[in-house]
């Protein structure tokens, strides 16, 4: 991909402004690119994509590394983000007004939907928020609910159930069912479960004791995948906590964890991730997931050191 | 807090209570003394002169009622209306009842997730559902259905009721459940 | 009838009545037209201001509620179901169906970007979306969303919803472009 060599510029004044995405809403491709275009007011289309595809493959061979393997949704998510950039740079690479062919043409519209993509996908996320306000100010009236007097239900004629029993089982049905997602019940399961909180306190003793390690040498006694799992996680709150960097030297190379915390004390370990009686979620997953991308942040940082 | 203040707040309360809300209880959650609450509600009182609806103290208690001289369309509505269906929050109300009973109306409500004071009241009051005893530990009333029940859904016995599906939470697992949700 | 002894009757009933009423319900009681007693329930409306209840339409029906101003008194006597709060997440997808619906999960997670499996779900066990038909080329199950999502945001019909035209910025040829998305 010949193009990126001409982006490096534009990549240079990237690592000048702090690069700080707030990634408690992140959720999606289309986050990202809405992220990137409007925290650094800059073109989408000057964001380097041997860079950005760089560290997609790199936390995809972090997560591989760590035992966890290939995880579909995050492949798929990175194909889509490499694609719009794609199609975004190849757009932008027309020169403006000249349109020769039915080619260029194509380009032009491709760039349009993508823009109207993401123009549509913010406006949902803008409209989103209204809806968020809105269901806390009608949380804020009370609806009068009350008996019917006595002296006027005595008028009543009989009561109609208005439905038959099947009818009404499903109703029985619907109301016991319990309003939260299923949850998947693993009391079953013979597999002691891992927590988060107390693969954290190994982590920080390790990385105290060694200072810097790989993510392999850290997960080296590690006797299961959810082991390896807690220990990434605790290290994604660690590093949001300001207790350690991450550094990813090439591309594909190991993960490398210095530790930047106090040494002695108790550091307060997220347990966010511990939730009583189940796994994760789908939901669950999918947020955690979505603070991934913080290790992208720090390898951009890093990469950009190194040029 | 001012005198308009007190009165806007009494009247949301009352307009949202089931029960008569006494003087005392009023002064108390709006950290006033009962005489400014009794000036309050006489103040309220007066200004809902023409009104359809108006404020009434039963046995010392405080409460909106429709004014006795619209009682004519509040007839017709609640036997023309369709007053003898049972709304949906009844429909609802009731199915927890007759799949859980005896059930006390503090779980019912937990399970519907609104409160079910007026509909379990307006069930009772319908013949539908009655009181069975109290809970062991708590003392608090429980409830379940009648042989009228049955009756108007047409069925001979409670083992006629159709079984729900296995996965359900049953009661005891239910508290976890519920309690895993507050956590 | 005259117009206070009009509204007088409405405020009567929609004092006794333990779910919403529909104008045409009022209307078919009082014996007037729609008309009548749209205007008659906007009247009382107004009369409200300042006071410490309001009237309120949701999907076609009214009843009485407390204002919104007066919740830290009320929450004091009404203690509701704890009410979930909705993720980030699960309010994008619940807005993009809002406005698309009815509309399939595929193009839900092409607007979004994202999968949404997990989300839509979610919206469905919750009572906020419901499945309303199949989508004729592809036979996918086609979302909606329900009326007790109405109740959530305290909208009365769909029409409330904001307009999405200017959340997205005046572009030549956008609306075509954002057609052929979403058709």
């Amino acid at each position: 991909m010949d193009i990126e060599s001409q982006s490096g510029d534009a990549i240079a004044t990237i690592e000048s402004s702090p690069f700080n995405v707030h990634l408690d809403n992140f959720d999606g491709p289309f986050d990202l690119l809405l992220q990137l275009i409007s925290r650094h007011k800059m073109d989408i289309t000057e964001v380097s994509l041997s860079i950005v595809t760089d560290e997609f493959i790199a936390f995809i061979r972090a997560l591989e590394a760590s035992g966890e393997g290939w995880r579909l949704d995050q492949a798929t998510e990175f194909l889509v983000i490499a694609a719009t950039l794609l199609d975004l740079k190849a757009a932008r690479l027309l020169p403006s007004g000249e349109i020769e062919d039915e080619e260029d043409l194509a380009l032009l519209e491709a760039r349009d939907i993508l823009f109207a993509r993401l123009l549509q996908y913010r406006a949902f996320k803008e409209i989103a928020a209204t809806f968020a306000a809105r269901i806390e100010a009608a949380d804020k009236s009370f609806a009068r609910v009350v008996a019917l007097d006595p002296a006027l239900s005595a008028l009543l004629p009989e009561v109609l159930i208005g439905v038959g029993a099947p009818r009404f089982a499903a109703i029985a049905e619907r109301v016991l069912t319990p309003k939260t997602p299923p949850v998947v019940a693993v009391e079953h399961l013979h597999t002691s479960l891992v927590s988060v909180t107390e693969e954290s306190r190994r982590v920080v003793e390790a990385l105290r004791k060694s200072r810097t390690l790989s993510f392999r040498n850290l997960c080296s006694d590690a006797d299961s995948t959810l082991v390896i799992v807690a220990r990434f996680l605790a290290l994604l709150d660690l590093y949001r906590q300001g207790a350690l960097r991450f550094e990813q030297v090439i591309a594909l190379g190991e993960l490398q964890i210095s530790w930047t915390g106090s040494d002695e004390g108790e550091v307060a370990a997220s347990d966010e991730f511990d939730i009583p009686v189940s796994l994760l979620d789908d939901e669950e997953i999918a947020e955690a997931v979505a603070e991934t991308p913080e290790l992208i942040e720090e390898n951009e940082t890093e990469g950009g050191e190194n040029v | 807090m001012s005198n308009p203040e007190l009165e806007r707040s009494i009247e949301a309360i009352l307009m949202v209570v089931d029960e008569p809300v006494t003087e005392l209880t009023l002064a108390a959650v709006l950290e006033q003394t009962v005489d400014e609450v009794v000036a309050a509600l006489e103040n309220l009182l007066g200004s809902y002169e023409g009104r359809g609806f108006t404020l009434k103290a039963i046995n010392g208690g405080w409460r909106f009622y429709s004014h006795p001289e619209c009682s004519t369309v509040v007839e017709k509505f609640v036997l023309d209306g369709q007053q003898n269906r049972l709304t949906q929050a009844a429909l609802e109300t009731l199915a927890v009842i007759a799949y859980r009973q005896p059930v006390s109306r503090a779980r019912v409500s937990a399970i519907r997730g609104v409160n079910v004071e007026a509909v379990m009241k307006t069930l009772v009051t319908r013949g539908l559902v009655e009181e069975s005893g109290l809970e062991p530990e708590t003392g608090a009333i429980l409830y379940k259905t009648t042989s009228y029940f049955l009756e108007r859904l047409g069925l001979n016995s409670l083992n006629d009721l159709p079984a729900l599906a296995p996965y359900l939470p049953d009661l005891d697992r239910l508290d976890e459940v519920l309690e895993s949700l507050t956590d």
